[in-house]
């Protein structure tokens, strides 16, 4: 089991929920984060003070998944959060953390069967 | 003349209750964008008090009320010559008429910004505002309250022309530029935070007392009867949307319900000294029906008036200034009272201002695309404006 | 008759002011329950201004003001008939007056929108308030304000009575079937967001200067009167209620302070065009410690009045009714001036209102149960009423 | 004497007016500061409307306008003895007048909290607002509205000098004792929600219309004139900020826009009945750029001035004081009138005013400092006000 | 030494660390999420638009522990977040992901004795 | 590579990106979170409840390394967390956790690459 963790543009969180949906990912977890990365930031004013910054908006999604799914997830978070065919800096990226154990709480079942 | 002092004190409530509109409307407007351009698309109402408070006292007060000639006032008032605090205007000091009026010129450019929101570069959307100002609003304001061709002929109580036809038909013209935001249409670009816009339509209403039942200039029997109207048809208008999208989609909304409130304010606006409570509620009614199909159609059509300036102020002033010439009782005569001339004459008033504002919008629309740039770059949008246009953000930790 | 222009422009601004109280409501309210409830409670609020205003004119104004029996108005004035906008009431024009009778009306049912929110089916909310305000609404204001049998008997002045002891009451009577929320009592369920509670904290009280100086009809000296306790009253509440609860538990809360202000609010109400600013002060400190130990005693009984409709409203107009008939000392007297009779005849108000709204309540809640159902499922209860009544979130990205 | 009512209704309704720049502080202040910290800077400015409402009727009011010597009123009125709802003051009854001056009153000693926001501890601020409002308020209102020596001589129309002046520069001398916030300097400590902030520069201008044009303190002329120059000043200000900070930074700021609207208002206040809109437009420009440099210059000195107190209020107070010795034109003549000894009058008001609101503000610090100390432990300025000092958090899941 | 991530209803967090405070596990990090699962969602309506959108508020906690303390931490949770005895659809999942290192910055502390 | 979670205080973010940056870590992810801890909380009071809370604000960061850059990392954010010299309870911890893979979104990149 794997956890996925991608960091993609807030404005295409929709797209790639539908990716997902297509290929019945359909358990995830959703929530805004601030990225600094590749992408250019901007200048940021306040008052007295002025200072480059880039801490953007992103959303982070999280994502437990069983092996065998590992693969397309990826792949559906790909096609879904690229800007466009050749995709742009600030696209984002995935992360995938090894699982040791899930556990489903309504229904106590552990392991794959969880997820 | 001497001032009476009681209409004094109810024009200059009301200009500030007018004033008071703009935070509203930012608002309105800022709830309904996401994050990253909230206070982009909020600017854009806060910066317009700014620019036309003092263009308007420098010249455009001259242009709309001044006299002139059948199309535009004249010059004789800029920088406000000739008027002092001992001037009056009716039974009210001539400042607080200024004042008043200044307010209704606030607010029409700023109604458009919804329409561009999320693309527009700032500096194009300052230097739209003031052309605009001048060469929309002053003379369709002279045309029909200032001594110009309509004046007389088309009834217009408190603006339903001058400030949301302009407006809402401009809107439309201007996004021939401007285009769709990204992934409009696609995705569902949500409200970031629809508590702000149910504020908005509260401090809109609020301040719609001032706008409709101060444009009577007086705290008189017309006032209190444009205060009534104002306050039965845009109920009557947000519960008939209501209706209407829950028999819809199965839902009643806070936003279609807030948009129907605004949807009956702006239809009753050129009604509402002119027509009894009850044909209030019935044009209450008729604007949610309208309005509400008015932005249904629009996901039909695929265009992205964003925040629906169209939708809402374009076919909600419409549909009030004609059901004016069909209800009008009081001070005037309308359809129902056996006066189909005054339909027509509400009609010709709307078709011209249409028709005048659509070009003079696709002409400043079209100058500034090809000088300062209308829209902003593909990576900007992305990133928001609020990072890119004034180096910002609505929210930090 | 000859209207008086500084009266009209008074109790129009004042009626502008009324309905400003209810994006306060809202707000004070949407602040204090859960995200997921956000919009619900908000809209309880602003959903009353669309429904009450439509139905105080077609039939809610003639129940209340026109001329009928000891309990209820008669059916002369349903959908205004027989005014236009020549008719006066004492120095205004009458649609001046309907509109600012007709802002009571609307808060007084939004104000029991407290203590049912996330729970409550939106629908049955609907039904609720229509059926309560014929039912109770109307009938106590023709009582007490339009030629009922308490008229000229128990005094308020501006509705501690009609207002917010039939709404606190009530409050308390519809629990009996909608119960708790799911985990009061166990978990905290804390505020979402406090600075929409202290915003709208701050638009009730610029609204009910409108609504307690408003209700003089008049720009008079009783007017200022009204206004001066409505400024002092709810400051010594503010400040007794955290003095309170600072020696209580240690800390001062900006909530407790705010709803310290709500209650002196409330308490100054039927009492403030009839005492000094002195007793109001005196009034305000009452309030604070009575309504403080009524919210402090619900952790205790139980019940989960959500956002103390009862303790602050229910509690504080009955405070507040029964100190107008301790100090009252202009245009009236009270206890202190030697005319204890008149406390007898507060009394009496007070339970007599308090007897018909629960009966009533209870009969209107019983009935929407067994039809439309009052209670959401434990599932919606569970997801929030924003989805699930609505369709929508009040926050997205 | 009979009052006039179109005089009460204006007055009352700008005290209400007044009254809600409260709430609008708060949002101002509030949105600047970080999350854990919004409640305390919100309760700053709320609990002065409790402590100073009550203060005023007691012993405030008396202190400032009641008969005395030179340098401050006698006791005559506490308690408001002597006064009861038949008084009158000029044309409006004594208390539209005592509720008017009140809210003055309130709205001053709040203004200092933006300098101290983050670190003072809540007992203590609320220390120094009863004595500051005893030792330095009620003086300096009496020196220049009650009587005192200053009155007839430095023009203040609305509380430039007693307002702006005494809290601007107090706000600085507390800063001797309270020292900077932990990370000043080096962190940028952004503001955590700039929409409230926006929204609450749009009530503050929205009440400063109450402020100004009410202290003409009647529905007249000078009320529309004072309305007008309030209406342009600001927005001349926030555009000269933009402007400026555009050039400067690159960027134009929606904070930045709203900072120069309220430098705007500042400075527009002592002035805003004397000079005519042209005038009031260049001190808008003037207090823009003053305003911007003196803000700028703080980044250099290192002081922390929070939220710019200092540079708004104290510095745009001194600009407005100053330019009404120049532009004065109505009622009273300036500089440019040939009159150069009103400039030099203004000038000996401010220097007063400045030197005395200095030293009472570092005797009170000190004071306060030795018993019961100013300023909160690093681990609570760590954690934050909200919680340290209220027990509360701003924003719940 | 185990990464725990639990996403539970907002409601239940309470309860949550109620449970996890008797068995003194009392360090955690509390953040809200969107979550997307096996409960159903709601018809989602804006203007001219209408989706079916499953995105429920969640709240995600997590807790590093060691790992003798790891059946207990679970054990708790599952307690204290489910709606009822027999649990409910939504009622959330645990996930154990394996830690590497922990470092106590205040003392620079590391390994179990930081956790 | 190893995904590096940090929690430290609020005003202490833009010390340690600082930090991040001199060593040129210039990568990372944040989001607003509490926290609950060692560090003492204070009453908190809802009308009529009261109650011990210690639920802080904090600051997660989130921060994908090659191995490398592990050390230097920790250290920067160490130091720019810590509150003063000594450093204080409630600076926060720093969990280090395993990373099987990553994918950069617009390029398709994947593995130590792709960071
Ligand atoms: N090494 C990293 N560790 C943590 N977060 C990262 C890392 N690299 C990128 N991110 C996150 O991904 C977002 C997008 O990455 P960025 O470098 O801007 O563009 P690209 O997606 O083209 O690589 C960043 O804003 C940040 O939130
Ligand atoms: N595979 C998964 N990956 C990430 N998050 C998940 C996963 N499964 C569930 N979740 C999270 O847990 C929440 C509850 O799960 P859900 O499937 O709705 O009900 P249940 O708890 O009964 O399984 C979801 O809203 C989502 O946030
Ligand atoms: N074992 C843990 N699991 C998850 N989060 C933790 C853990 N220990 C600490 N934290 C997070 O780190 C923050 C700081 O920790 P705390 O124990 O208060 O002080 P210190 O940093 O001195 O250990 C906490 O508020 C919490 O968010």
């Amino acid at each position: 089991m794997k956890y996925v963790i991608a960091i993609i543009r807030p404005e295409r969180l929709d797209s790639v929920t539908r990716e997902l949906q297509k290929i019945e990912v359909n358990r995830l977890t959703v929530s805004p984060v601030s990225g600094y990365g590749a992408q250019k930031g901007y200048l940021e004013v306040y008052r007295a003070f002025e200072r480059e910054v880039n801490l953007l908006e992103k959303i982070k999604l999280e994502i437990a998944v069983n092996d065998n799914f590992l693969a397309p997830t990826i792949e559906a978070i790909q096609k879904g959060a690229k800007t466009n065919e050749k995709g742009e800096i600030g696209d984002g990226k995935i992360f995938v953390l090894p699982i040791e154990d899930v556990i489903r709480i309504s229904t106590g079942e552990v392991g794959s069967d969880a997820i | 003349m001497a001032i009476v002092f009681a209409d004094t004190a109810w024009v200059l409530i009301s200009s500030a209750l007018v004033l008071f509109m703009l935070p509203g409307l930012a608002l309105f407007y800022g709830g309904m964008v996401r994050r990253k351009n909230v206070l982009s698309s909020m600017m854009h109402s806060f910066v317009v008090m700014g620019i036309v408070a003092v263009l308007w006292v420098v010249v455009g007060y001259s242009l709309a009320f001044s006299h002139g000639n059948w199309f535009v006032g004249g010059l004789d008032h800029i920088f406000l010559q000739g008027i002092d605090y001992n001037s009056t205007t009716g039974t009210i000091p001539t400042y607080a008429f200024i004042a008043f009026q200044g307010m209704f010129a606030i607010i029409t450019p700023a109604l458009i910004s919804g329409a561009v929101v999320g693309r527009i570069k700032f500096k194009s959307y300052i230097a739209f505002v003031i052309i605009w100002s001048l060469l929309v609003y002053a003379p369709v304001c002279h045309w029909v309250w200032g001594g110009g061709f309509l004046t007389g002929e088309a009834l217009d109580f408190a603006g339903g022309t001058v400030v949301h036809i302009t407006s809402g038909i401009s809107a439309l013209a201007i996004l021939v530029f401007l285009g769709k935001r990204r992934g409009y249409g696609v995705d569902v670009i949500k409200p970031h935070n629809v508590t702000l816009t149910l504020l908005g339509a509260g401090l809109l209403w609020f301040g719609w007392f001032g706008f409709n039942a101060g444009s009577a200039l007086a705290a008189d029997k017309i006032a209190a009867l444009a205060f009534m109207t104002t306050f039965v048809a845009p109920a009557a208008a947000g519960l008939t949307w209501m209706i209407v999208e829950w028999f819809g989609t199965g839902k009643p909304t806070a936003l279609g319900f807030a948009t129907g409130i605004l949807a009956g304010l702006v239809a009753i606006t050129p009604a509402a000294g002119f027509v009894t409570p009850m044909a209030a509620i019935a044009i209450g009614i008729v604007a949610g029906i309208v309005c509400y199909s008015a932005v249904m159609l629009k996901g039909k059509l695929g265009y992205d008036d964003s925040l629906d300036v169209f939708g809402v102020h374009g076919v909600g002033g419409t549909t009030g200034a004609l059901l004016t010439g069909v209800f009008a009782t009081v001070g005037a005569t309308g359809l129902l009272s056996g006066n189909a001339h005054q339909l027509f004459l509400q009609f010709e008033g709307v078709v011209i201002t249409m028709v005048y504002a659509v070009v003079c919008t696709l002409v400043i629309g079209f100058v500034l695309d090809k000088t300062l740039g209308l829209k902003v770059s593909v990576s900007e949008e992305n990133i928001g404006l609020d990072q890119t246009q004034h180096g910002e953000k609505g929210y930090n930790f």
